[in-house]
């Protein structure tokens, strides 16, 4: 029988009707859903057993413990430690998104890698490390043979006394190139100042958790200025709840409300690089009221009275020119703080119980200046607050042992003799360890670059040198590049040949006194993660590529491996005794206790110290202040010296050759005389038409984002606030009064122009800037990387024209002339 | 060459020019279409919705419609319960419209959600004490109920009555048209209701937030009445519409008198709660947030001038207008009280949504501004065209109007 | 403000209750905290929370733990910039979020005081985001997670990733919570110890800015610093009661966290408090 | 509206001759009745039958584990434990941190079965599990049955240790098995059939706490053992 339309439906209608009594209908609808609940391309993260590893972080040299959450092999968290003297428990920003920098394989080189495309385009193939260690060997031995070992320059970026730097170092003066460089940080200034103040470049080390009273002159407290975690840490115990508790006072002197200023207690602000001036103002009213204290001044230091010079003649000490030269009135005119409230502070730091004032610039990336930073101790010195509890503690360096000597083969030692490209530590820079500003103008100006290869280690200068771009273009005419970065950096997209160095969480290495600490701290990271990807320690790496150069080089490194070196300095720290490798927060380090602390090492062999320094992480001598004053001052005269004699001697050797006028003129310095020797404040010389750029660019940092050689970690971009970047435009900070005069308003988009470049920056009107300021981030603007950093924002060290700070020659960063373009 | 489909003894323009009339709104369907599939198959991405404007264009359309489309239910409420015959000649469109718009709706709500197949979440883990949940029950009832009013009237399609069984079924649901009528009443006054509610639970959010009446807060009972208020308004304008694009009169006069009048009075008693509803909320709600009426305004596009524009000329002026028989009486004046009376519960609608959520509460957050993207007008704009094609095919091919003949008998040939 | 609590909709069975066990909260000392968003990443980091290319579309991105920046708006050299980090209030009084959920995707545990959140159930409707006036809760907009960067080797199995179409908020770690019992049962206890069960943030905070504790019982620290005279809340006139609560000795800083009308606003120093355990000096003097 | 009920009428009258109305053709009834019995019985076919067999999938465990020959102390000695849940644990361990380790890795199992070349019995299975397994130190990749979608956190400790509940109790009797089970799998969802339950239909008569795991019965037991606070989203909910 045929079917017939009606029969079809008949049949659809049963069928329709049937289905619904089974579980099809239903049981597919819940599927569907659940289906959406378990989509397979959302990921789901494995199980496994739980584990803590306990390390150092090393992204910055604040060193902060802390420990690593582990699932079977895979690390999903980073947690601060309780456990270790620094940060009770926190850490940084950066620090707490260190596991996107380990797994972003987009921000990270696979292996060692030969550059293919274009420099900076960042085409790289894979080749392995036996052909990497070739090339390189191959060049070096090539300039050795040719007796051109100097054509073979270092940049360094790790910090300086750490066995990594200090490999690097051997491993250049093993190959005869005396051209080591490293970017100058905050610690540069501190050393240079100290060399010159106490005689020896000592460890800056400001007892801040005992102090009552705060002058932070321009330390970026809460911008990640000396070690973080500890400085944050500090901050909490000073703001506690309990306004019993509550006993410190923070004044923040710096030209814009950032969260240091704004969070302090009071918050003064002096035009950019006028610090010095103001700390001297404080000087002259703390004489003027007599409040300072004469037991030290009179007892301990060199220089704050009138002095006699050589000829005889008479010459006036530190205390006559500040009180000829630093009255509020004058101070008030140099810095635009008004005389009262110079008063006013000068009155509270001499009446707190312990007060100190520190110096720094931002964050540690970057130095400060010389005279500032002397100005500042000089105002210690005055009130008394040098080895004393809460002000600034002289301990002596680190007993780590020094790495034994070697002799340099003939090609090395004829290479060592050749001057520095950079020209430090000549007349002209003669306490400066190195010049990176420098080291680019000169392989700039040279029609052929003098440097034919370069090492780059743990640095960024492509991106992080404050100097109009002047390291980018050196680098363009640099024939052959080496980098050691575990991060496809600007730098590193410039070279000729990676050879990866780890994660900072996959290796071992050393991190020596974070900055600013009052009490010495070694610190050890460990490997807490197979290593993900074909990477070398740098540190073995060194040692390895020694050997491969030759046996002459080789022969400078006895040691298997890097391990070893850090042992065979480690050891120091056993021979000296007395030092902790376990800490019990409930016994803080700073914490200064009448008989000592009580407290016995906890080992009784050097393997056991070793041991125990692998796990903890640390080696640490609890706070304490030196007991004689005898031998506390290195200086030629024995004490604190306000008139830096070194500095005295170097002068009068130059002028030898010349005149002192010549000779002063030379070093940058623009006052003469005692002044000359001593902490005080001199305008800069701009050499730019001011009518033509009328304001000044300000570059500042931020805690939340990495400023420095390491990459700022994806999530941190949550934290960065819509008035700093919007999409790919990063804005510049400025008072509304400055706006108005270009008729800008909040969003508009303006070009930043200064001698060297200029930037395109979208508006954000802050009444906490200064007026006249422009105030730009460090941090964004990368050219490198991957899709999270790449073109967001700009970078202002691209337009800045740094001059030389007299005497130290490091570049002075904070005050390019710029003019405005309303676009 | 369709002709045997149209109804009896009416004239209706060629297939061809029928066809090129559809095409807009084809177009606009396939627009929608377009970014229907675009939202679902990439997300929600495609919206220029955000965390602040999580409701926006599409919900916005959705409470719009809603409220035009109570003209069903209350026209068949007065209609089958209170029994005005003259409605009957109207009767037809209002469901037709009606079921337009709550199709539409539902639609558009199913793009909306972020998890569509997790719709059915609503029903079976219900939580009893979200409006939106009371909403969604009975918008689908109802939606099915329109449904079923809307069979008779397809099954008297030319063609489809001359299968006696379904003639039949549909005289049969004719008779008990009546109970339909009443259940459609019934969830329509609560799922209005509860839409009004959504905002007016909103404790937190001192724009939205009202006083109520033991679970309702006010907005509650003013957003049942403004839709009955206006929603017979938009069934007029349809209507002539309808009229003035078939050039010819399809509905008599008394039916759509009775409507404007029902209309005004509605309105008039819905201006004078509401403006007592304003003055509670200024006084009442906003103070006691700590806020005063203007600080609502004083940023963003979205100004005081709303609410003047509601309250005023697509409020009180429509009122007087429907109210004053020369006024209803007059075509014109009729067309646009009607229409402000409609583009008054379209701002009504917007006020809560778009300036609820643009204005912040923590007084350190910023007033946020929203524009829709293409996608989302697209899927918006798909209703308006649906509308228009389902209305046109009702209109050609069923009896939506059974006073047409009457009113335009043929030329005896 | 209790009459504010009563106004506002029926009790939809989620009302202030008597919690019968814990009732967690959070104090954030807003003098400690720097500003420097390690809670915000130590939040994400924590519990998987997605991150895209452009995190600057603040009205999109996802950030359980949000940092605001406030200023007092005077001129240089006076302004001062604070900044309130935000979690999920977990509002205690009939959480406006709660009673709205179409698919009770998220409740009030009153056993704990945590506002649950369950992403498998939310069908994305985004009722709760308009009804929250703390701007709390987010969706995900995308359906991204950076997989084929190898990112995802670092998500943490215990706290589960969204998909797309779903909304999230600040759990108060919840995961903790179940981390900590776990352990205590395995060393045979029932009952935790003060700090055994923080939130991430918590943890991380290198000010120490922010204390969370059991609000119920009165030896937590909480307990106590909640009774101090800096102490509010955000948004506390509106009666959602959260338990999230600030210190502050700045009253610019204070006065923004709610709405006032002229003259409704009294500074904290011409408060005395009963239990004098705490002194009532203006915290930030000038110098 | 009007023609409509017109024609109506007109039908009814026509309707007065016979007793059933002239419209009704009973052949035609006969026929359409077949038809849709024919559509239904087709539906119940595929719903019932063709619709399962479609949606699972079923693969054998990579080695058949012999849990009632371990078990027996007889042939095995080294599994201690007096009561069937310590028993259970000697190799379903927790941790320390109180997590549990599920199926053991074959660090475990080569605890005894420690080298590849000689056997401790001579059933087949353990050959192969030595020379696949052991022998190339891979880890067995066990199909997990009672394995949970991503958003559930189960605590074991909470039920066995503190709750005092048999293992057995969820996830059947595995000590008795001689043969592992084929694991079937919704191939939509992902779900091992364990979870949603055997039953196609989802109706039980009389259903153990083993039939299924989904989170109803979780609930339903938390009542039952008046531990209602603990259905509390978060406590299985992550």
């Amino acid at each position: 029988m045929k079917i017939t339309r009606r029969n079809f439906i008949a049949s659809v209608v049963g069928g329709v009707a049937g289905i619904q009594v089974t579980p099809l209908p239903w049981k597919l609808t819940d599927d569907v859903a659940i289906w959406t609940q378990n989509w397979p391309w959302v990921p789901v993260p494995s199980t496994g057993a739980v584990t803590e590893e306990n390390t150092v972080c090393n992204l910055c040299p604040g060193g902060c413990g802390i420990s690593v959450r582990k699932i079977d092999e895979r690390a999903v968290k980073i947690e601060g430690r309780t456990d270790y003297p620094i940060n009770p428990g926190g850490i940084c920003p950066v620090g707490m998104g260190g596991l996107q920098l380990l797994y972003d394989d987009d921000m990270r080189f696979p292996g060692p890698m030969k550059r293919v495309g274009a420099r900076g385009e960042g085409e790289f193939v894979n080749i392995t490390w036996g052909e990497a260690y070739d090339i390189l060997a191959g060049r070096i031995t090539t300039l050795r043979k040719a007796g051109k070992p100097e054509a073979i320059a270092a940049v360094d970026g790790n910090v300086a006394g750490t066995t990594t730097s200090l490999l690097i170092e051997r491993f250049m003066q093993a190959v005869g190139s005396p051209n080591y460089i490293k970017p100058a940080s905050i610690i540069d200034t501190y050393e240079t100042g100290n060399l010159l103040m106490l005689g020896k470049s000592n460890p800056m080390a400001y007892d801040l958790e005992n102090a009552d009273y705060v002058l932070s002159f321009g330390a970026g407290l809460l911008e990640g200025w000396g070690a973080p975690g500890r400085v944050m840490n500090a901050w909490g115990m000073w703001h506690d709840a309990n306004p019993a508790k509550r006993k410190t006072k923070v004044v923040q002197i710096e030209s814009r409300a950032s969260n240091t200023a704004s969070k302090a207690d009071f918050w003064v602000a002096p035009r950019p690089g006028t610090d010095g001036a103001l700390a001297l103002g404080i000087v002259h009213v703390l004489i003027k009221k007599g409040r300072i204290d004469g037991r030290f001044v009179n007892g301990f230091t060199y220089g704050f009275n009138d002095l006699t010079s050589t000829e005889g003649q008479n010459q006036p000490g530190f205390k006559t020119i500040v009180l000829k030269k630093y009255s509020p009135a004058q101070v008030e005119r140099i810095t635009g703080v008004d005389a009262k409230t110079i008063i006013a502070l000068a009155d509270a730091f001499s009446k707190a119980k312990a007060p100190v004032a520190i110096y720094g610039k931002g964050k540690n990336n970057l130095n400060g200046s010389l005279y500032e930073f002397m100005a500042v101790q000089s105002l210690n010195a005055v009130a008394g607050r040098i080895n004393r509890p809460g002000g600034v503690l002289l301990p002596s360096s680190l007993p780590l042992s020094p790495l034994p000597d070697f002799e340099p083969d003939e090609v090395a030692a004829n290479g060592l003799k050749k001057p520095r490209i950079d020209g430090a530590g000549t007349p002209a820079y003669p306490f400066a360890q190195s010049l990176i500003n420098h080291f680019a103008d000169a392989i700039n100006k040279s029609a052929k670059s003098p440097v034919d290869t370069l090492l780059v280690f743990s640095a960024n200068p492509f991106f992080t040198v404050p100097d109009g771009g002047g390291f980018k273009n050196a680098l363009e005419k640099i024939p052959f590049i080496v980098s050691f970065s575990p991060y496809r950096d600007e730098t590193a997209n410039m070279a000729d040949l990676i050879l990866p160095d780890h994660n900072y969480l996959e290796k071992m290495e050393d991190n020596v006194w974070p900055v600013g600490l009052q009490y010495p701290l070694y610190g050890l990271s460990r490997p807490v993660v197979e290593p993900i990807n074909n990477t070398q320690n740098v540190g073995d790496v060194v040692i390895s590529l020694s050997k491969a150069v030759g046996d002459e080089t080789g022969s400078a490194f006895p040691w298997e491996n890097f391990e070893e070196a850090l042992q065979v300095r480690a050891k120091g720290l056993f021979d000296a005794g007395g030092g902790l490798v376990r800490y019990d927060s409930s016994n803080p380090a700073w914490k200064f206790k009448a008989f000592g602390n009580g407290q016995k090492p906890s080992y009784s062999s050097f393997d056991e110290m070793w041991e125990a320094m692998k796990s903890g992480g640390m080696w640490y001598r609890p706070v304490k202040l030196a007991t004689s004053w005898q031998g506390l001052f290195e200086t030629p005269s024995g004490k604190f010296e306000f008139v830096s004699q070194k500095l005295q001697q170097v002068i009068s050797e130059n002028s030898r050759q010349t005149s002192e006028k010549a000779a002063l003129d030379q070093m940058g310095i623009r006052v003469a005389g005692v002044e000359a020797l001593m902490g005080h404040y001199e305008a800069p010389k701009l050499g730019v038409d001011r009518s033509k750029y009328p304001l000044f660019m300000v570059p500042y940092e931020m805690i939340n984002l990495s400023g420095g050689w390491i990459p700022t970690p994806p999530f941190l971009y949550k934290t960065i606030f819509a008035g700093q970047l919007l999409k790919n435009e990063s804005f510049a900070a400025m008072n509304p009064a400055t706006a108005a005069k270009y008729k800008l308003h909040q969003g508009d988009r303006a070009v930043v122009k200064s001698p060297l470049g200029q930037l395109q920056v979208r508006v954000d009107l802050f009444e906490g800037a200064m007026p006249g300021r422009v105030y730009m981030p460090l941090g964004f603007g990368h050219t490198a990387y991957d899709e999270y950093q790449k073109g967001k924002g700009v970078n202002p060290n691209n337009i800045v024209k740094a001059l030389n700070d007299p005497v130290s020659g490091y570049p002075l960063w904070w005050n390019t002339p710029v003019k405005l373009i309303k676009v | 060459m369709d002709s045997p489909l149209l109804p009896h003894g009416v004239k209706r323009c060629t297939p061809g020019v029928f066809f090129l009339w559809t095409l807009p709104w084809l177009a606009l369907l396939a627009w929608g279409g377009l970014s229907a599939v675009l939202c679902l198959w990439k997300g929600l991405n495609q919206t220029n919705m955000s965390n602040v404007f999580a409701f926006a264009l599409w919900i916005v359309f959705d409470l719009a419609v809603i409220g035009l489309g109570a003209g069903a239910f209350f026209t068949g409420f007065l209609t089958y319960i209170v029994g005005r015959k003259e409605l009957k000649s109207i009767i037809n469109t209002a469901v037709v419209i009606g079921f337009i718009c709550y199709s539409g709706a539902m639609a558009m709500l199913g793009i909306d959600i972020g998890q569509p197949v997790r719709g059915w979440f609503i029903f079976w883990h219900a939580n009893i004490h979200s409006m939106l949940v009371e909403v969604s029950f009975c918008i689908t009832c109802y939606l099915i109920v329109l449904a079923i009013e809307f069979i008779p009237l397809i099954l008297g399609n030319r063609q489809i009555s001359k299968v006696k069984e379904l003639r039949l079924l549909g005289h049969n649901l004719h008779e008990i048209m009546a109970v339909f009528a009443a259940t459609g009443t019934f969830l329509s006054f609560f799922h209005q209701g509860s839409l009004g509610g959504m905002f007016g639970v909103m404790y937190a959010r001192p724009f939205a937030a009202r006083e109520g009446f033991y679970i309702w807060p006010w907005t509650f009972f003013l957003f049942v009445l403004s839709a009955i208020a206006c929603g017979p308004c938009f069934t007029i304008l349809c209507t002539k519409l309808a009229e003035f694009l078939g050039r010819k009169k399809l509905v008599p006069d008394d039916a759509i008198q009775f409507l404007a009048k029902m209309s005004g009075w509605l309105l008039a008693l819905y201006m004078v709660l509401k403006t007592f509803d304003y003055l509670g909320w200024i006084y009442g709600v906003v103070p006691r947030a700590g806020l005063t009426f203007m600080d609502f305004f004083n940023e963003g596009p979205y100004g005081v001038w709303l609410i003047v524009a509601e309250m005023i000329f697509c409020g009180f002026l429509p009122a007087i207008i429907l109210l004053t028989p020369a006024g209803r009486k007059s075509q014109g004046w009729l067309i646009l009280a009607s229409l402000l009376n409609c583009t008054g519960i379209v701002l009504n609608r917007f006020l809560f949504i778009i300036v609820t959520l643009a204005v912040p509460v923590m007084p350190f957050d910023r007033f946020w501004g929203y524009l829709p993207t293409w996608q989302e007008w697209g899927i918006g704009l798909a209703v308006i065209g649906y509308g228009f094609l389902v209305f046109s095919l009702a209109y050609r091919y069923l009896p939506m109007f059974p006073k047409e003949t009457e009113l335009n008998p043929l030329p005896v040939e | 403000m209790k009459k504010a609590n009563d106004h506002g909709k029926p009790d939809a069975g989620h009302g202030t209750v008597q919690h019968s066990g814990q009732k967690y909260g959070m104090v954030i000392d807003l003098d400690k905290c720097t500003g420097c968003g390690t809670c915000m990443v130590a939040c994400a980091a924590e519990n998987n929370v997605a991150v895209r290319a452009d995190q600057t579309d603040k009205e999109r991105t996802i950030t359980w733990m949000n940092l605001y920046k406030i200023t007092n708006g005077k001129k240089f050299p006076h302004t001062e910039v604070s900044y309130f980090p935000r979690p999920c209030m977990h509002c205690d009084h009939h959480p406006p979020c709660v009673s709205v959920c179409v698919a009770t995707a998220t409740k009030l545990d009153f056993n704990t005081g945590i506002v649950s959140q369950i992403y498998t159930r939310c069908i994305g409707c985004r009722y709760c985001q308009a009804a929250c006036p703390y701007g709390a809760r987010y969706f995900n907009w995308w359906d991204v997670f950076p997989q084929d960067k190898g990112m995802d080797r670092y998500l943490t199995p215990e706290v589960s990733p969204r998909m797309r179409g779903v909304v999230e908020k600040c759990t108060f770690c919840h995961h903790r919570l179940m981390r900590a019992k776990r352990q205590a049962y395995a060393e045979d206890r029932r009952e935790l110890e003060e700090g055994e069960y923080i939130t991430a943030c918590t943890e991380a905070c290198p000010a120490e800015a922010i204390t969370f504790g059991d609000l119920n019982n009165s030896k937590h620290k909480v307990s106590q610093l909640i009774k101090h005279p800096y102490a509010f809340r955000l948004l506390e006139r509106l009666g959602t009661e959260p338990k999230v609560y600030y210190l502050s000795s700045r009253d610019w800083v204070r006065r923004l966290a709610d709405n006032f009308l002229p003259g409704e606003y009294e500074p904290v120093v011409n408060r005395t408090w009963a239990e004098d355990e705490w002194s009532t000096k203006p915290g930030r003097d000038r110098f | 509206m009007k023609n409509q009920s017109n024609s109506a009428e007109n039908g009814t009258q026509s309707s007065n001759g016979g007793l059933v109305p002239k419209w009704i053709n009973l052949s035609l009834i006969v026929q359409d009745v077949s038809f849709f019995g024919l559509g239904l019985i087709g539906a119940l076919i595929v719903g019932w039958a063709v619709f399962p067999a479609i949606l699972y999938s079923k693969q054998p465990q990579p080695i058949n584990f012999n849990h009632a020959l371990h078990l027996d102390s007889e042939v095995v000695d080294g599994i201690e434990g007096d009561t069937p849940e310590e028993k259970c644990q000697s190799c379903h361990s927790f941790r320390e941190d109180g997590s549990f380790a599920g199926i053991p890795k074959l660090e475990k199992c080569t605890e005894c079965h420690d080298d590849p070349e000689s056997p401790l019995g001579e059933t087949p299975e353990e050959k192969a599990f030595l020379v696949d397994y052991v022998g190339h130190e891979k880890e067995v990749p066990w199909l997990v049955y009672s394995k949970q979608p991503d958003c559930v956190y189960f605590s074991h400790i909470a039920h066995v240790k503190m709750g005092k509940m048999a293992c057995a109790a969820c996830h059947g009797n595995f000590a008795g098995n001689e043969k592992l089970p084929l694991y079937v799998e919704n191939r939509l969802t992902g779900y091992s059939i364990n979870i949603w339950g055997k039953n196609i239909s989802g109706l039980y008569l009389n259903k153990t706490y083993a039939d299924r795991m989904k989170m109803d019965d979780c609930a339903q037991c938390h009542t039952e053992k008046g531990q209602e606070q603990n259905n509390a989203c978060f406590v299985c909910h992550k």
